[in-house]
């Protein structure tokens, strides 16, 4: 990997390095009476091993490889590694949160260990550790095959992936330690929130950068997808953590809203998040991979460009579907609940695209499990954004709230979405990116499959019985008129199903450990395909990208 | 005469009548700036509507957290309760008749942030302040099961044994005036004093509370031992004050729909 | 709720960029051939381009000698 | 002297190897003339390669052309099935890229970029398209700020959210609405009213009322009816822009016929390729076979065979030698002329039947679009309704306040969304059912003319007949049959063509063959001479000469044998004559050819009113006559001779392989063989008149549910908002009718099927 940068680009990166020790340094010095001290040394220890690691190779010879005939992958090859790391973490990490439900004296009588401190580790894991990632790899591999060119420099997708990693590990490690906003996917602190918008203007800067110097004119749908999650992910990110710290030698800030208006910012961006982090993106890996896989265009590439406008612009509001029968005033649940059910149609053309691309190529899809966890994925996608303009309602959510249904609902979004995309777009990328011939084991891709399929459903249903039945159980009455169940009698009842979702969530996560394993083995044991390198500069059509001047 | 006069301007006149002709030949250019200056124009207008604000009821008695219970609050924050409790009572007849009056937006209004959560693995607590006593609260903490056998909330037995911080409680009372809530130079200025105060009834430094936050506020020994100010007072005094800061949503006795 | 304050005017903001995202695309032609865009993701970049060929066979030759 | 000198003597007199240079040369300069200068210096040019179908087809070709050192990029574009070429050279040669798509086996032509029309059409395109972005921003934002309102805002924030509103509305409908304003006020300019009038008042007058309720703090604001509106009607005008800009670029797509320009023998002698309009009555000019004549000519030099086909719409060559005259447009056959220039360009036979042509079209350019005829009852029955309304609330109440309001609702409520969308899209939806029958349409007016016909009129060759002949009977004789099919096969003459195809036997040796331009194919067979061609001239070598027109073979002292062409009915032709016959609607034919041959194929398709020998004038005074008489004609044809007359018939139809003119004067166009084509875009037009009629019962129900709900003062804008969402979406539905569920698996099947074949 270092053999592929320039001696002024490793000197940059020393730079870059060096500063993010003496700023772990400054923070483990500063923090020294506070949590934020142990954040300092994690810092200072991250940036230091990559420091070293630079300076070990910054005398090295100076790479031979033609930049202007290749693409720049090495990047994305540690992304798609990241992103399985995280995901082997992060969903251990849920395997025990689910276990210590249904068994809690599993937490060891640790502080860092219990339900409300590993639950983020979990959440943040899979969402930003394993989604992120994910998302970051592909949008490197994407932005640079539809566009045709290479990435403008080498140091900054570096400082983009690393950077981010940073900002995950120091999130993780916060939760266990005790630093964390109690912010619903907002819980790292300021100074993280801090560093993530610069790290993320890098990666905006980074991928309009490398469009700017694209061979190809025509600019890939799935690139629209990519730049809506980088832009409103900041815009949200930065409202939405807009907070006074309480001390700068400290962790602990408070946030600029309170009660209800934070609710609804809270929200704003909770949905926000989902609508631009796990659904444009991944609707980008989705609008790449999938016909790429599939061999097939896009059913209708119009209809792609005009449901990205139309989920654009209806996500925006619906968020406050998520404080029916609150504090809110009535007529902002009302405004969420219309447009959660109007989202339903440009949701659906996505679904429905992405299904009708494979029409046709169903005897692949039978025969092909990478095509067929995306093929899942799409039925998934369908099949939650339904159930969420349903429970968005505000009859239904007044069942569904607060119980176990939103946690499926999620569940069946983000593993039988989210991941189950992410895993046949790194099944479908890995051979190309390392050059070769296949996977290392097809059958351990037939194995995965399955184990996500069962564990997804399993989950999912365990999830809607405890959640119907907890709900339904909350507001039984006697004949005589008063409440008949007691809180603890509904925890008695979910027993079975929190059993049986910590039995999914461990065929999930074998899956996900299974996947890890094919990928290094892939890397390890399967031979070089014979063409060694792709060539991106030249478009087909060799045709200059910006038109001449007008 | 005149012309020689304008020269200087000349290259002024020159560059607006560029720009307009541009602006005029792109049409869409024009209606960003009509957009634009329309945005800012109006939104000077605008600004001053909303602070007439119809959604938080104005009530007198709302009072602040002490700096100990707003110390249990960020320790409440820190060990992710809101993970499985709410904090947010809904307009539903059950929910009313299990936990109480429905929750006002009045009375989160100096939290920052909101704990209204989104799952109850556990009850709501929006109200569960003085519905148990010190003593069960604390005897729960250790270890939930020794109260409600079913229970699969985590211990946290280890609270009783951690000091409280008060050092920081100044800056975080600080912070939270930056953001809106009215402490006073005073409450700021004595904010350990206070914390320690609330769990010491009869030290000299109790009185300084009640004088601060008001008669009603809970000066007691919240975790059992006295002497010492641990985490455990802290989490215990903020949970025996949700619900208790106004009493505005018990006296309205608000009808739940359905 | 004065949140509004804020997050209508943020989200006007991200739809006027949109818009303008939109007639910056229009300009420069990016609707002209959705069908031929669509398939054009799916040549293999794995089998050089002659003109990169050429380019990579130039680049071999310099290097080799 | 044997038959075989004699034609060698032949060979030497007509044969001149300047001309030979001179063909390709002009070829050449020809497509050269198509490239564009662009403003770095390179040469671009586009092909219209009509084979393309997948990205398959978009990779190869781009990566094949890109190879070449000559150019710089190649860039297909799939929806237009076309090609952009940038060449290093502005004097770049396209005939090479032309020739190596070829090979690739994608036949291309140069396809004529009118390059000013081209961006201008585009414009209206774009700027549409532009006007709908920004009224879909508004009405997505104040949509998000009404149904606020509706769900309960009140007091300040539902002032607030109105002021948020009007500050989008107002730029938004200054923006977007003007398509509407323009259109509404050019036509109270010429003191006519159309459906924009209506639309720009209730536009204009909503924003103004809210504007004024804004400023009041009233309840009711209707902006996102006014913002919604113009997004509708934008969508409806925009997919009428599309339709026909889709058919406009698929017919440019086709090659175009008429040159551009000539090859000059200039006084030095030299053959210089000079455009069209350098070339002046009196010049020289050498024309290559295969190749048009560019002006009117008369021949000086060297004998050929020519297709008139563009001029008569016949299809049988004629042959032409010193003195005759050429007409602009006709195609050489066989031969290398030489012409003295009668006429330029602009006076030749072809501009003046492009002249004809339209001043032909003006008598169709009284025809009011259905919308605008429904505007015009629909207009003023609204406002007078409005006018009504306030002047009754005023004597009811004394309120101007409320009145007014009540009195804009009206109007608000009436504004014709769901009129404005009942035509387009139903035309769009029609439009693109018979492209997928292989029928292209102009626009819609096009639809409703069609659907109106009660007169069918038919030109005979090209039409009713297939373009190329076919050989009736020939000699008996297999060895006779060997030998006239190897001379055959040394000619590219359509008569020879079809010989060769009507004889089964293979050809036999043949020695010494030459081709006479304008006389036939001789040659030796076993030392005998033998000839195929002309009668008389076949006559020079054989026992019996006859004075034939079809084309003779003899061998040298032989009898001689004709062979009788025929033209051939194009398929379809009797089912499309018999379902308008059955339907009641006289079927006539119009043909330029003579009596005997037009009875034959009217006799064959039971045709009753036949007319022959028509020149051009006559066909538009026949369809003049019938108009006057109060028919409705509709003219198939497909020459040039015809496109007058495609231009004066109510509506017209031509088949693609019509002349250029024939297809711009045309209505539709017809890409398959078959005739049945004709019916079946005739029985689409009337199930889309149908529909449109629907529509507009649909948009009437509605408003008299409305219109009273609205004079009572009860319409809100929520109401308003929904009634015209859902009576659009009603219309819409209803168009979408048309589009009977086709079998998508089978379609899926075929395309699947086909990209097999072609890999």
């Amino acid at each position: 990997m270092m053999s592929n940068l320039t001696s002024p680009e490793r000197a940059r990166a020393m730079l870059i390095t060096g500063a993010g020790v003496l700023i772990g340094l400054t923070m483990a010095v500063l923090g020294r009476n506070d949590p934020m001290g142990a954040h300092g040394w994690i810092v200072l220890l991250f940036c230091g091993v990559l420091f070293f690691i630079v300076a070990d190779k910054l005398y090295d010879a100076e790479p031979v490889e033609d930049r202007s005939i290749s693409y720049y992958d090495d990047p994305t090859k540690v992304g798609i590694l990241l992103a399985l790391f995280w995901a082997v973490v992060a969903m251990g990490m849920g395997v025990w949160v689910a276990s210590q439900l249904a068994w809690p004296d599993l937490r060891f009588d640790a502080a860092w260990s219990s339900f409300g401190r590993i639950r983020p580790v979990h959440t943040s894991g899979v969402i930003f550790g394993f989604g992120g990632n994910a998302l970051i790899a592909t949008s490197y591999h994407i932005m640079q095959r539809t566009s045709r060119a290479r990435m403008p420099d080498q140091v900054s997708p570096w400082f983009v992936l690393l950077g981010f990693n940073l900002f995950c590990v120091v999130a993780a490690s916060g939760y266990l330690i005790g630093i964390t906003q109690s912010k619903e996917y907002a819980e790292p602190e300021w100074y993280a929130d801090l560093w993530l918008v610069i790290v993320w203007v890098v990666y905006f800067v980074l991928y309009i950068r490398t469009l700017a110097r694209r061979n190809e004119p025509h600019i890939y749908v799935a690139n629209w997808y990519y730049l809506s999650f980088i832009l409103v992910v900041a815009i949200l990110h930065i409202v939405n953590n807009l907070a006074v710290p309480a001390s700068f030698t400290g962790a602990k800030s408070y946030s600029a809203f309170a009660g209800v208006q934070d609710a609804m910012v809270q929200w704003w961006y909770g949905h926000n998040a989902v609508a631009f982090f796990l659904t444009t993106g991944f609707l980008g890996m989705l609008y790449y991979f999938l016909p790429k896989r599939a061999g097939r265009p896009i059913y209708s590439y119009r209809l792609s460009i005009l449901s990205f406008w139309g989920i654009v612009f209806f996500y925006i509001w619906v968020g406050s579907h998520h404080l029916h029968y609150t504090a809110l005033p009535q007529w902002v649940q009302t405004l969420g609940v219309t447009f959660s059910v109007m989202l339903l149609v440009p949701s659906w053309a996505s679904a429905g695209n992405a299904l009708m691309t494979l029409n046709g190529a169903w005897h692949k899809v039978r025969d092909d499990a990478t095509l067929r966890f995306m093929m899942v994925a799409a039925v998934f996608y369908g099949l939650s954004t339904f159930e969420g303009s349903f429970m968005a309602i505000r009859p239904v959510n007044a069942l569904s709230h607060y119980t176990d249904w939103t946690v499926g609902h999620v569940h069946s979004g983000a593993m039988g979405w989210v991941a189950m995309i992410t895993f046949g777009s790194i099944y479908a990328l890995t051979p190309v990116l390392w050059r070769r011939e296949a996977m290392y084991s097809w059958k351990a891709v037939e194995w995965h499959f399955w184990l996500a399929l069962s564990g997804t459903v399993i989950y999912v249903f365990a999830m809607w019985n405890s959640g119907i039945t907890q709900g339904l159980m909350w507001r039984t009455y006697t004949e005589s008129g008063t409440l008949r169940f007691s809180f603890v009698d509904t925890l008695i009842a979910m027993h079975p199903y929190y059993i049986a979702r910590a039995f999914g969530g461990l065929l999930f996560f074998a899956g996900a450990c299974i996947c890890f394993w094919n990928v290094v083995m892939t890397i390890r044991r399967v031979p070089h395909h014979a063409s060694a390198i792709d060539y991106p500069t030249t478009s087909e059509a060799m045709e200059p990208a910006v038109p001449a001047a007008e | 005469m005149l012309k020689t006069l304008l020269k200087p301007f000349a290259r002024v006149f020159e560059f607006q009548a560029k720009t307009h002709y541009k602006m005029e030949r792109h049409s869409m250019a024009l209606t960003a700036g009509i957009i634009l200056a329309a945005g800012v124009g109006g939104f000077v207008e605008i600004a001053p509507l909303f602070t007439i604000d119809d959604t938080v009821e104005d009530v007198a008695d709302m009072r602040v957290y002490t700096p100990l219970e707003q110390a249990g609050r960020d320790i409440y924050i820190r060990e992710g309760c809101y993970a499985c409790h709410s904090q947010m009572i809904r307009t539903l007849r059950d929910e009313v008749e299990r936990y109480g009056p429905y929750s006002l937006a009045v009375e989160s209004k100096y939290d920052h942030p909101m704990l209204w959560g989104s799952k109850r693995t556990g009850p709501d607590l929006a109200r569960v302040g003085d519905k148990y006593s010190d003593d069960w609260q604390v005897r729960h903490l250790i270890n939930p099961r020794d109260l409600v056998p079913q229970s699969v909330m985590p211990q946290y037995a280890f609270l009783l044994e951690a000091p409280l911080r008060t050092d920081d409680l100044p800056g975080r009372l600080d912070a939270l005036r930056m953001v809106g809530v009215p402490y006073t130079d005073d409450m700021i200025a004595n904010a350990a004093n206070d914390a320690l105060g609330q769990a010491q009834p009869d030290g000299d430094r109790a009185s300084g509370v009640l004088d601060r936050y008001g008669e009603a506020t809970a000066v007691r020994v919240f975790d059992g031992q006295s002497g010492r100010l641990t985490e455990m007072d802290a989490l215990v005094a903020y949970l025996q004050i949700l619900g208790n800061l106004t009493d505005v949503a018990q006296n309205t006795q608000p009808m739940a729909e359905e | 709720m004065t949140i509004l304050a804020f997050l209508i005017p943020i989200t006007l903001g991200m739809g006027a960029v949109g818009l303008c995202v939109f007639f910056w695309s229009l300009r420069s032609n990016q609707y002209d051939d959705l069908s031929g865009d669509a398939e054009r993701i799916l040549f293999d970049e794995d089998r050089p381009l002659p003109a990169a060929s050429a380019r990579l066979s130039n680049t071999t030759k310099e290097t080799a000698p | 002297m044997t038959g075989c000198q004699v034609s060698e003597n032949i060979q030497k007199t007509s044969s001149d190897e300047d001309y030979q240079s001179s063909s390709t040369a002009w070829r050449k300069a020809e497509a050269r003339s198509t490239v564009r200068i662009l403003s770095d210096g390179r040469g671009q040019c586009v092909l219209s390669v009509p084979d393309l179908r997948c990205g398959g087809c978009v990779a190869t070709i781009e990566r094949t052309l890109s190879t070449r050192t000559d150019v710089v990029s190649a860039r297909v574009n799939l929806t237009l099935k076309q090609v952009v070429v940038t060449f290093v050279n502005a004097d770049a040669d396209p005939t090479s890229v032309i020739s190596a798509l070829g090979l690739l086996g994608y036949p291309a032509t140069s396809a004529d970029q009118d390059q000013s029309h081209e961006n201008d059409t585009d414009n209206v395109g774009r700027g549409l398209l532009r006007a709908i972005a920004v009224a879909g921003f508004g009405a997505m934002n104040i949509m998000i700020l009404s149904v606020a309102v509706w769900s309960g805002a009140a007091g300040e924030t539902r002032d607030t959210f109105h002021l948020i509103s009007a500050l989008i509305a107002i730029p938004v409908v200054a923006y977007a609405g003007q398509p509407f304003f323009q259109s509404a006020f050019q036509a109270l300019r010429v003191r006519r009213l159309n459906m924009d009038v209506p639309i720009a008042v209730a536009v204009v007058l909503a924003l103004a009322l809210s504007l004024a309720e804004t400023m009041r703090g009233g309840e009711q604001a209707f902006f996102d009816a006014a913002v919604t509106l113009l997004f509708f009607l934008l969508s409806g005008r925009y997919l009428d822009h599309l339709m026909r800009e889709r058919a406009r670029s698929a017919v440019s797509g086709l090659a175009r016929l008429s040159p551009r320009g000539a090859m000059l023998r200039q006084p030095d002698g030299v053959l210089t390729y000079v455009p069209l309009s350098a070339i002046a009555p009196g010049a020289i000019i050498a024309i290559g076979p295969d190749e048009r004549v560019p002006v009117d000519v008369s021949v000086i030099s060297g004998s050929t065979d020519l297709d008139r086909s563009l001029v008569t719409g016949e299809a049988i060559p004629v042959p032409a030698g010193f003195g005759d005259t050429l007409e602009a447009g006709t195609l050489n056959l066989t031969g290398a002329v030489e012409a003295e220039v009668l006429r330029s360009a602009d006076e030749s036979f072809l501009a003046q039947m492009m002249r004809m042509q339209s001043e032909a079209e003006t008598g169709r350019g009284t025809y009011v679009r259905i919308a605008d005829r429904a505007a015009r009852l629909y207009a003023p029955v609204v406002h007078l309704l409005a006018l009504a309304t306030f002047v009754g609330w005023v004597l009811a109440t004394g309120d101007w306040h409320t009145s007014a309001f009540v009195a804009i609702s009206v109007l608000i409520i009436t504004c014709p969304c769901a009129l404005g969308l009942a035509v387009p899209v139903a035309h769009v939806v029609a439009s693109g059912r018979l492209m997928r029958m292989g029928i292209l349409m102009k626009d819609g007016s096009a639809l409703e003319r069609l659907a109106e016909i009660d007169r069918v009129v038919f030109d005979k060759t090209g039409t009713l007949t297939m373009g190329t002949a076919a050989v009736g009977l020939g000699p008996n004789d297999p060895a006779l049959r060997a030998a006239a099919k190897a001379l055959a096969l040394k000619s590219f003459h359509p008569a020879a063509r079809a010989i060769a195809i009507s004889i089964a036997e293979l050809p036999c040796q043949l020695d010494d063959a030459t081709e006479v331009p304008g006389f036939g194919v001789a040659g030796c067979v076993g030392g005998r001479a033998v000839r195929l061609g002309r009668a008389d001239w076949v006559a020079d070598i054989s026992m019996q000469a006859k004075d034939r027109a079809s084309p003779v073979f003899a061998f040298a002292d032989g009898p001689a044998m004709a062979f009788d062409l025929l033209e051939t009915l194009r398929p379809g032709a009797f089912d499309a004559v018999k379902s308008f016959a059955a339907a009641g609607i006289p079927v006539a034919m119009l043909s330029g050819d003579i009596e005997a041959r037009a009875n034959r194929i009217a006799n064959q398709l039971d045709i009753a009113d036949v007319r022959s020998g028509e020149t051009p004038a006559d066909k538009i005074a026949a369809l003049n006559a019938l108009r006057d008489d109060g028919y409705r004609a509709l003219m198939v044809g497909d020459g040039l001779n015809d496109a007058a007359a495609l231009a004066a018939a109510h509506v017209s139809m031509a088949p693609s392989s019509a002349s250029d003119a024939g297809r711009t004067a045309a209505d539709f166009i017809f890409l398959r063989d078959g005739l049945e084509a004709v019916p079946a875009a005739w029985r689409m037009a009337r199930a889309t008149a149908r529909i449109v009629r629907q529509n507009f019962g649909l948009a009437i129900a509605y408003n008299c549910i409305a219109i009273p709900l609205a004079m009572a003062g009860l319409v809100t804008p929520l109401i308003a908002a929904l009634a015209m969402s859902a009576s659009s979406i009603l219309v819409i539905g209803n168009a979408l009718r048309l589009n009977p569920p086709e079998k998508p698996r089978e379609t899926q099947a075929l395309r699947h099927k086909r990209s097999e074949v072609l890999a």
